[in-house]
């Protein structure tokens, strides 16, 4: 049961991120949050018991993904 | 629990269709694209999920283990979808760097 | 499927020709008529070589169309002589305005064929020619056939066509590509009262739209409209008389209409223009050509005892329906009139003087390029033709010889029928019965010319035109394409858009 | 020879990921990768063709690592595999033979071995899972080529390919995960005994959403939108390579998608009886009844429909052929969805046949433009090269395309025709015919603007010239023998299409 709870609180935080990446007035935050968004997928995947797609999304979701993301952003907002 | 996290995956699904079909700056496209690859993701390894099996990491004794084969297949997908980003910011870039632009709608090269 | 099918469908016709009478009588006229239609090319405008081999692929393909045994084979020889008429016309100085025309319709023709014969296969298993009419797709392969054949709403290829090329192409043109069309409604349709009637209408129609002509070619080309129907009625009979009176109906049109084409040129190339009512009365200066054109006149028009004659009499006898005989009546008393009209006005009558009447005024077919046709049509070796200078003589002499023939073979057709093909019931023609009804409707055409025609034109003029429903398909086509051409430029996300909606209504139908 | 062969399928997929990182350091050396790379692609050609030789066994199945199919990677050499092989190593080679030196740089040719290792991967894979992970290479490696032109339409091209194809990726892994849910099995030889033999509403959802995601890859209406852009930015080879060979792998794994998954192909309506409102309705309500054939003859319809009329207003060369392959797959979709023998079999002949001419066509760009960016219509001349020649196989090619007699492509579009008609979807059949009629048409306005016309400039005369036209020869060569040979390939293409229905159930 508590369980439970606390999946259906960590989906509904998932979700408000993801809406929160899509309407984000500003790239940037939205990048962030996406950052955000990858390790809360991280975490769900450790409730799964999958701690391996867990390490993998966390490496790769959450840290190169992010920074791939914010170099982007850096080279096409120059001027 | 298995239920809450389907609707989460259909959800996640569909916010992220709704950014790509409403974004018009090509990378918040990309997020979108991370978005709905995450979603996928989550169903794939809710299909192994069973509540009284353990994490497939071997230990002592007899134990009931997650089935790993859709765990690979996430891992799979994970560095697949890490690649696509690399090469859909990679093209944003370049875009960016010819055109000027890093509005999806301004890419009308093509119209006849 | 067997697959061996595939290998050379053309050389399985060649191999095992499927050989009756009525496949024979067709193959041997166009065979005939396009040699002496060749030799006829020759005596005038030098060809190109590859118009040559154009013209003799969609004449060889005509000739061996008749002798296949399956469909494959027909579809095959129905697609060269096609591809034989686009060559041929590709020479031509006005190549891509009449190709737009030409290639459009004909393809839907070809495309109809072959779905038709699909769903014939789809039915019977086979792909043999059908002994009783196609199974499944009849009404498919009767649109198709239509098309070849010119009936009146989608004859716009052939009226516009042979009306535009230089006029020694339509001579040879005229005997191959709408005979076909009739053929094959011979071959793959069991008709019945309703392509009877039919026939009959497209007569009466296309007889009524040759009347308001003021080109030569116009009227040449509504005409052969016109005797289409009547070949129609023939071969879409069930009665078998009917059907030999429509093939035999068929050979002799491909004689007379070429010899009328035949004397439409030399008019023309006598006199620089093609207007009927501007020919200041050949008969005067050109006697012989004169007397071809009465007997062509004559056959067209079904009077004993040319070709003509025979033909129509037979197929009037035989249809099970009496409307559809009726609409015949109608369409050779039409005839008549007509070719009076046209026999008056070029030969006989001494011409008004220029600008009096309202001839200038150009009628349904626009663009008529009739003025410039001299300078199209002039010989290679120069200074032949308009002015008839001695260089001229030579190849005048020869085409009017070969006129002359082909009138003989009016002639020998007509009294020799039976001889040539026994399909032909023995004794139709030579009834008194007969013999009435092939004097009492040209009777009555010339009569109904030389009273009422002054009155009758202006009539004619005021019909609305056969051509009314180009404009609006032609602009709705063109309005769809560019909206699928929107579609598809730009936008990515549209595009996703597409995919998704598309994914959404695909569950919609499998799933629900 | 069945010690080697057993090896072939992994050789085929290994050597060219070998060569990846080789090519790629010669190139880093400064050496020139071009000839070590055509030789290599050469080699992997003729490896293609092993399988035709005399003694070779009839289907060779390599289990990776000694895993059994549920588990492990399983690649599977069996007619279809064999009949596809060729084709997507041998358009793959021309197309890396025509190459443009001043485009093919750097990462290049590394990308066109990864293209070649994905499109075999594609072709020899047992495991749908497996199957998405070649898809994705790939379909990585051509977005990567598409944007090799490396200027804004390129990039611009490259962005809308990998757009549309990642949401194609996406909708492939959910279905991939939803058959794997419904089903337990991944491998294609085991989804006909794992699911029942009228699937429930979630495995076709689930095989829905596969089938689109291929069919947007492979580009049908109205998942084909992206394939002009695409097809027009990329270097000429690559459009020759996508076009021909790339489609070809996936639409095998379309074809072992549909033809394992029960009820994925068989589209056969018996005629009704009573008057003509009942018949239309008993109709109409069979259709919707067939499940997803039914669907896929409907996407063809649409396909030849929108393909061929939005192909007529063309202005552009490269977008025109793009169109004109929607519609052909339109075609080729029709007699899968049929699924009888002989409809299977037109519908390999056809996309065999079709993956010559298109890449043949595409060819024709680099010969007949003066520079990469003008392929508009107007523009084109045959008159670079031996002009007669170019113009007459040119011809011969477009000829091909519409389905006329000299030239192969009539006898599958015959077939096909036939063979829709008989299963009881006429229209798909009239549509087929009359497709062929509105692509004369268009052809006609390319064969008379470009033949039509000599350049008064100087012509320019280079190896890179003499490498296009050899390899666009060729593909008119096939043309005009597989006309010649139809009997001969005919016989393969109903042989494949019977192992393939008798192997997949």
């Amino acid at each position: 049961m508590m369980l439970n709870v606390s999946v259906a609180l960590l989906c509904a935080f998932l979700l408000l991120v993801a809406v929160y990446v899509v309407v984000a007035r500003s790239v940037l935050a939205a990048i962030i949050s996406m950052g955000v968004f990858s390790m809360l997928v991280t975490a769900v995947f450790v409730v799964l018991r999958a701690p391996d797609v867990a390490v993998t999304e966390a490496v790769i979701g959450a840290g190169l993904i992010t920074a791939f993301f914010v170099i982007a952003l850096d080279k096409t907002s120059e001027q | 629990m298995e239920a809450i996290l389907a609707t989460t995956a259909f959800a996640l699904t569909a916010i992220g269709l709704y950014g790509l079909l409403t974004c018009r700056h090509m990378i918040r496209l990309v997020l979108c694209f991370n978005i709905l690859e995450a979603a996928v993701l989550l169903a794939i390894v809710l299909l192994a999920y069973r509540p009284e099996a353990l994490a497939p990491l071997v230990r002592d004794g007899e134990h009931a283990y997650v089935f790993p084969l859709p765990h690979a297949l996430a891992v799979t997908a994970i560095v697949i979808g890490a690649s696509l980003t690399a090469l859909m910011l990679a093209f944003i870039v370049r875009i960016y760097k010819s055109r000027g632009t890093v509005y999806i709608d301004e890419l009308k090269e093509w119209r006849r | 499927m067997s697959s061996a099918q595939f290998s050379n469908a053309v050389a399985a016709t060649v191999r095992s020709p499927l050989l009756d009478s009525g496949g024979l009588l067709v193959a041997a006229t166009i065979a005939a008529f396009s040699l002496l239609a060749f030799a006829f090319v020759a005596a005038g405008v030098r060809r190109r070589f590859w118009w040559w081999v154009a013209a003799s692929v969609h004449v060889a393909a005509g000739v061996l169309l008749p002798f296949t045994r399956d469909l494959l084979s027909f579809f095959v020889l129905w697609e060269m002589v096609t591809l034989g008429a686009v060559g041929v016309l590709a020479f031509e100085p006005d190549a891509r305005r009449l190709l737009r025309l030409y290639l459009p319709l004909q393809l839907l023709a070809a495309a109809l064929l072959m779905s038709a014969f699909g769903a014939h296969y789809g039915v019977s298993g086979s792909l043999l020619l059908p002994v009783q009419g196609l199974e499944a797709g009849a009404g498919v392969a009767l649109a198709a056939l239509s098309i070849k054949a010119a009936v009146i709403p989608v004859h716009l290829w052939m009226t516009r066509t042979y009306t535009a090329v230089r006029p020694e192409t339509a001579v040879v043109l005229s005997a191959v590509a709408t005979k076909i069309g009739v053929f094959g409604m011979y071959r793959l349709i069991s008709g019945g009262p309703t392509l009877e009637i039919a026939g009959g209408a497209v007569a009466v129609v296309g007889v009524i739209y040759a009347l308001r002509q003021k080109q030569l070619r116009h009227f040449l080309a509504f005409h052969i409209v016109s005797q289409v129907g009547y070949m129609i009625a023939g071969v879409g009979s069930t009665v078998a008389f009917a059907g030999a009176g429509g093939l035999f109906h068929l050979a002799n049109n491909v004689v007379y209409k070429g010899l009328l084409f035949m004397v439409v040129v030399m008019l023309i190339s006598r006199f620089g223009h093609s207007n009927i009512y501007r020919m200041n009365g050949a008969g005067r200066s050109m006697p012989v050509l004169a007397v071809v054109a009465v007997v062509a006149s004559a056959s067209i028009s079904g009077l004993p005892p040319f070709n003509g004659y025979v033909s129509k009499t037979v197929i009037e006898q035989f249809l099970s329906s009496p409307v559809a005989v009726a609409l015949l009546r109608i369409a050779g008393v039409g005839t008549a009139i007509s070719f009076t009209k046209f026999l008056w006005y070029c030969f006989f009558k001494r011409a008004e003087p220029r600008g009096a009447g309202r001839e200038d005024t150009c009628d349904e077919i626009v663009g008529d390029n009739a003025h410039s046709v001299p300078a199209r049509s002039r010989p290679a070796g120069g200074g032949v033709a308009v002015d008839g200078r001695p260089a001229a003589h030579a190849s005048a002499r020869r085409r009017i010889a070969i006129a002359v023939i082909l009138s003989l073979a009016c002639v020998v057709m007509g009294l020799a029928a039976v001889a040539i093909f026994p399909a032909l019931p023995a004794d139709a023609a030579v009834t008194l019965e007969s013999f009435r009804f092939g004097l009492v409707p040209p009777a009555i055409g010339v009569l109904l010319f030389a009273l009422a025609y002054s009155r009758l034109r202006p009539a004619l003029e005021r019909l609305p035109s056969a051509t009314l429903y180009t404009r609006p398909l032609s602009t709705g086509a063109t309005r769809l394409l560019r909206a699928l051409q929107e579609q598809h430029s730009g936008d990515v996300r549209r595009y996703l858009g597409w995919i998704l909606m598309g994914l959404i209504v695909i569950w919609a139908v499998v799933i629900l | 020879m069945t010690v080697f062969a057993g090896h072939l399928p992994v050789f085929l997929i290994a050597l060219p990921l070998l060569a990846v990182p080789l090519l790629y350091l010669i190139d880093r050396l400064g050496a020139n990768s071009r000839n070590v790379a055509l030789l290599f692609y050469a080699l992997m050609a003729l490896a293609a063709g092993v399988p035709w030789l005399p003694g070779f066994p009839a289907e060779v199945v390599a289990e990776i690592g000694g895993w059994p199919a549920d588990i492990g990677i399983e690649l599977r050499l069996d007619a279809l595999a064999r009949l596809f092989l060729p084709v997507v190593g041998v358009i793959g080679l021309l197309g890396t033979v025509a190459a443009d030196p001043g485009e093919a740089t750097g990462p290049f040719y590394p990308l066109s071995f990864l293209l070649l290792a994905g499109s075999n991967g594609l072709i020899l894979t047992n495991d749908l899972f497996n199957a998405y992970v070649f898809l994705e290479i790939t379909s990585i490696s051509s977005y990567a080529l598409v944007g090799f032109r490396r200027d804004t339409r390129g990039f611009e091209s490259g962005f809308k390919y990998i757009v549309v194809g990642s949401l194609a990726s996406v909708l492939l892994l959910w279905g991939i995960a939803g058959l794997y849910a419904v089903s337990g099995t991944l491998a294609f030889s085991r989804f006909a005994a794992a699911l029942p033999a009228v699937p429930g509403r979630a495995a076709v959802a689930a095989a829905v959403l596969v089938v689109v995601g291929l069919l947007t890859k492979l580009g049908i209406a109205p998942f084909h939108a992206w394939k002009a852009d695409a097809l027009a930015g990329a270097p000429r080879s690559v459009a020759a390579t996508l076009a021909g060979a790339t489609v070809s792998a996936y639409f095998v794994v379309l074809v072992r998608v549909l033809t394992t998954v029960p009820g994925g192909i068989g589209f056969g309506l018996r005629p009704a009886t009573g008057g003509f409102f009942m018949r239309l309705s008993a109709y109409v309500s069979e259709f919707v009844a067939a499940g997803i054939p039914g669907m896929l003859i409907l996407l063809s319809g649409a396909s030849i429909i929108v393909g061929h009329l939005t192909a007529l207003r063309q202005t552009r060369l490269s977008r025109l052929l793009a169109y004109s392959s929607v519609a052909h797959f339109g075609y080729i979709i029709a007699g899968v969805a049929v699924g009888t023998v002989p409809a299977l079999a037109g519908a390999f002949l056809h996309a065999v046949h079709h993956a010559f001419m298109k890449a043949g066509l595409f060819l024709f760009i680099p010969l007949a433009a003066d520079s990469a960016e003008r392929d508009r219509i107007t523009s084109l001349t045959c008159g670079r090269t031996a002009p007669a020649l170019v113009g007459s196989a040119m011809i011969f090619l477009t000829m091909g395309m519409v389905g006329i007699p000299p030239a192969a492509g009539f006898a599958s579009k015959w077939i096909l025709v036939l063979e829709t008609a008989r299963a009881g979807a006429p229209f798909a059949a009239i549509l087929i015919a009359l497709g062929g009629a509105i692509a004369l048409v268009y052809y006609l306005r390319l064969s008379l603007a470009a033949v039509g016309r000599t350049r008064s400039s100087s012509p320019r005369r280079s190896p890179a010239d003499v490498r296009v036209f050899a390899a666009f020869l060729v593909c008119a060569g096939y043309v005009f023998v597989a006309f010649w040979a139809t009997d001969l390939l005919a016989g393969i293409a109903i042989s494949v299409a019977e192992t393939t229905l008798g192997g997949g159930g």
